[in-house]
């Protein structure tokens, strides 16, 4: 099975700037992504969990990406203008893909 | 006096407010009780849908009124305007700093869509009516204070507003619908009432319990997180303000001529504080504001100071000043 | 055609269709008003119990009638036969592939449970009684249509269907819940409604609103993604195929002598298409072939067609063709 | 005889029990019939809330009875003893591991809230009254067997109890609901009721029928799952162990003198088996013991048991030895 | 703490094909998996939401398996048999895992 | 766009444990982490689904950890006390991250 490389970069974000994010990622030209949801966490602002919310701002979700690593920089810095001010976590791994004509 | 403890008596043992007293109690013994995100989004919806349905049937049965514009205005003015005196006073008793206190000060001039409701059915039980058209005066306030909010950061450099996020406010999903069922309520009137009727008007109390053992789980765990937030200054303030609310209320429905139960209401929109809408513009607009401070002060102390001893207070003081 | 028309204006202003109208707009107008994804099922769940069982129980109040059989044949006929129909409208005024064609073909053949239970409200407001048992030619009707589109491309190549995909169609939740409650109705009669009356009878029209609001919201994003597909062709067919759909339905409810309120939902459930089974028997067995052309015209312009127009027009037909 | 069979009969052509049977059936088939995560937990906290009430109501309207005190110890001492005879029991006639039987038994001794509302309604549709506090009775039962199925294993040094754990039994979201709505429906009372009784009272068993449809799924799936367990021993294990229960319950209700349908439900609670508190609790405590042992024996085999056969068995005992 | 080479393996795809990908990782020998919710994505055939579909038949769902490294190529090829024809995006990752004799 | 070398660990367990570990890692001076649901799976103890439990205590939880390297061993041993006795899986991969400071 042949298989290629590329990176997998994760990001953390609030739900409420998801809509932002997904548009500064189409912006710049990423083609696929996905969004998972989190229950809850902890960080320096505190620890939280989506059942202690009654409103939809609390949350935050999980945007994954696939992205050929000679794209990774434009994405990142289209990323970061959005997470920049905002709590969040930024993460880049190393991963293969199949079918990459996909993407 | 004597009339207002009675009626706070009287109101502090209704289903609504117990429940509302489990769910704290619950949280705060850290008890696992939750109510699943969407069982509380769905219910909020149906509170939505049945107040704003029969808001716009109360209207078509009623008529309009020509009280109707004056109050829609007032009520924009209230939540323009009560922004910058919370905001004042917060810097005054309280240590927060400019950006937090203007987070803070624009929740209090947004309203709390529970509040309304549990005013409303206070308002029933002791047999007042209201203006139908409240429930669009409510649709109204919530997002004037919001740009309120962010003329106060906005000398600072803070504060970030564009088209987007406007459009999200105004087109908010719980405006949307409060304000598109009351239309429809308007548009079919009595008798899309008598088709729906059955399931907005008569099981709403209990719905109303479970929502508010909902509110009391999540405000509970605030207290939990934010209690480092409540020094004197704030939690005064929390209490404070919505009574400051409320004169400005009733002084805007004496001038109007709103009916005693419109007065009340007004004078509760005034006072209440959002804990939804505000809050998630706010992390957009104005992210280095501490959520945690305008959340507790919001849903942990001024929520639950309505609902038990504010709703009786206003409800008095309207009866004391109002002709009749 | 006075009375057509006048029938579809009470139609278009009754709270049904004004909350997907509602939907719709806030769909477009890009509010985030939401309904959580498990409050909707819990809907569905809510309208497939509701009227499986009291189709039962109607059953059981009037005994079974000759009819039931031929009506049973009838849908599964009609089912299996309308994708014919609809392959070659399709291919004639549209420039789909035969893939795309084939799908959109399938789901014209099946029914929607939504669009029937609408009908059904309209035939109650009219006070026309149908036979008990069309919600069990509801559930014949679901699945014949998709063998029909896999017969379609199977020249091609195309199109797996494997036993675990036949289990899933014959099985999928909605007809197993529909004819279950049908067969619970059936058993336990009026003793069993007047138990459960009171969840399933008042106020189904108040949650049959809800969930019109969420089908108007994901129809109206569905539309605002899909306009692509909205040539002249496709926009045609998916408004013309209904009434021919219906006219198909109408003869047959002729021929078997079903009575006035029987042959309107006869029709209207040949003229509806699937949004719902169809698609996911169509991922599984027929990937080529593009969603949104299907779910497109299905729930964006069919949908709304029967809802607003094409119930009325159904029931003018009937009432004008129908002896008594 | 004649008489438990014809219970019996009518019992299992009820509407809650042919859902469950449906939903059993949908399993069994491996139809892809689910209630939502969200929408079951819903229910589920919507039948607490209304049977808590509905106790406290009971119990604010009759007054209290000197028995109540007895009638809580009496469960207390019921929950905490049975675990020890379903444990012999266990090791007699199956071939469990002192682990896996001593979860087992932990779950016989405490309940199943859905068996006791299920009994309830036989109770109502037979016209028979019950004590109103019998549902703090059951909150009672629940979290003492635990503490037995701890002691049994105690001696081979497995079982971990400590603070954390005894809090979350104590405090598990179901308890605190029940015993709080209990509370809330004795403090407001008959007018409490007036303002939530067409949530809580009329809907009541077509609710019902929605749960234990998925009660029937979530049995009938488990079943499928855990069928190697299924041997004889454990087998006749959960459909003796329930009419042990119910004789020991029987002894204590006619020492206390309860009412006959005191007596049935005490029976009831003494006869079921738990299979949300007590497997969680477990999985903490015990993990080395197999869950789909116990999630069996109790969801697939004694609950099914109870709710066709044991209720009206109960109702049947209790009838021909109960005084009045 | 000793720890295990393996490899991580994330598969998205629609939330109908998920009980055929279980069985053919089943009869691949694959002994475990876990299954996480998508709430949304975009890719080359629009993007969706997992709200806007009346259908279950809409969503996607990832699928996650820690297996060992000789394991690998046997569960891409079942895996694959499902995937082929339908959208979805296989990624391959190195981890580590603590108690590898749970494998 | 500067990335700094990290450690991500992901711990799938029972979600009745959770709290259990939010507490050993918060103990363990673990500043950060985010839980994931898990709707269903498979290993040696059988196949599950979350629509499939009557009880909260049936599903389980994907926490996620974004860690400096010199602090995973440390984090591990805190996790592994809870995970010890029950069914469960953790892994651990490298990572980059933004904004590192956060840490
Ligand atoms: N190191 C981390 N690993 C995983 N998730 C994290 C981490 N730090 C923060 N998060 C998530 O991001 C949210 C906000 O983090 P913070 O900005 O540190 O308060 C937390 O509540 C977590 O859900
Ligand atoms: N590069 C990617 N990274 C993450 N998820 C992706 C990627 N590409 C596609 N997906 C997911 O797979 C779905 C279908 O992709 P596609 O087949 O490209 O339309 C998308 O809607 C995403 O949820
Ligand atoms: N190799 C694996 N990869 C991913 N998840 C796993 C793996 N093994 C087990 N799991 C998850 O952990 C649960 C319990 O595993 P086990 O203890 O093997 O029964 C499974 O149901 C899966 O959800
Ligand atoms: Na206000
Ligand atoms: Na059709
Ligand atoms: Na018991």
């Amino acid at each position: 099975m042949e298989k290629h490389d590329a990176k997998r970069v994760a990001i953390i974000i609030e739900a409420i700037m998801e809509s932002r994010l997904r548009q500064a990622l189409e912006g710049a030209g990423v083609t696929g992504f996905s969004v998972l949801p989190v229950l809850g966490g902890s960080g320096r602002s505190g620890s939280w969990s989506r059942d202690d919310t009654v409103s939809r701002g609390g949350g935050m979700v999980q945007v994954i990406c696939i992205i050929r690593p000679e794209k990774l920089d434009r994405m990142l810095e289209a990323a970061f203008e959005v997470v920049d001010r905002h709590i969040g976590v930024v993460t880049i791994s190393d991963c293969q893909v199949l079918r990459a004509d996909r993407f | 006096m004597q009339d207002v403890l009675s009626l706070a008596a009287q109101n502090l043992l209704s289903p609504i407010v117990l429940f509302f007293v489990l769910g704290v109690g619950a949280a705060l013994a850290r008890s696992d009780l939750t109510i699943p995100e969407a069982v509380a989004k769905g219910i909020s919806l149906y509170l939505l849908f049945a107040i704003g349905f029969k808001g716009g049937v109360a209207v078509s049965n009623n008529g309009i009124d020509l009280t109707l514009g004056m109050t829609l205005m007032a009520g924009v003015i209230l939540s323009f305007v009560l922004p910058f005196i919370a905001f004042g006073l917060l810097r005054w008793i309280s240590q927060l700093s400019r950006t937090d206190a203007a987070a803070v000060a624009g929740h209090y001039g947004s309203i709390s869509i529970v509040t309304f409701v549990a005013a409303t059915s206070v308002l029933q039980s002791s047999g007042i009516v209201a203006e139908g058209y409240m429930v669009a005066v409510a649709a109204a306030m919530e997002a004037p204070a919001i740009f309120s909010a962010l003329l106060l950061v906005s000398s600072g450099g803070k504060g970030r507003m564009d088209g987007a996020l406007i459009r999200e406010i105004l087109l908010n999903g719980s405006i949307v619908l409060l304000v598109g069922s009351f239309f429809i309520g308007w548009i079919t009137g009595a008798e899309g009432m008598a088709k729906i009727e059955a399931l907005i008007v008569s099981p709403f109390q209990g719905v109303l319990c479970l929502f508010l053992l909902d509110m009391g789980l999540v405000a509970g765990r605030g207290l939990k997180q934010g209690r480092a937030v409540l020094r004197p200054g704030p939690l005064v303030f929390g209490m404070l303000m919505p009574v400051i609310g409320s004169c400005l209320g009733l002084a805007f429905a004496l001038i109007i001529g709103l009916s005693l139960g419109g007065a009340v209401l007004l004078m509760v929109l005034a006072a209440s504080a959002s804990y939804i809408a505000v809050p998630a513009a706010m992390r957009v607009a104005l992210p280095e504001a501490n959520p945690s401070v305008y959340l507790t002060l919001s849903l942990g102390v001024t929520f639950p100071f309505n609902l038990t001893l504010g709703i009786p207070l206003y409800l008095a003081m309207a009866s004391a000043v109002h002709g009749g």
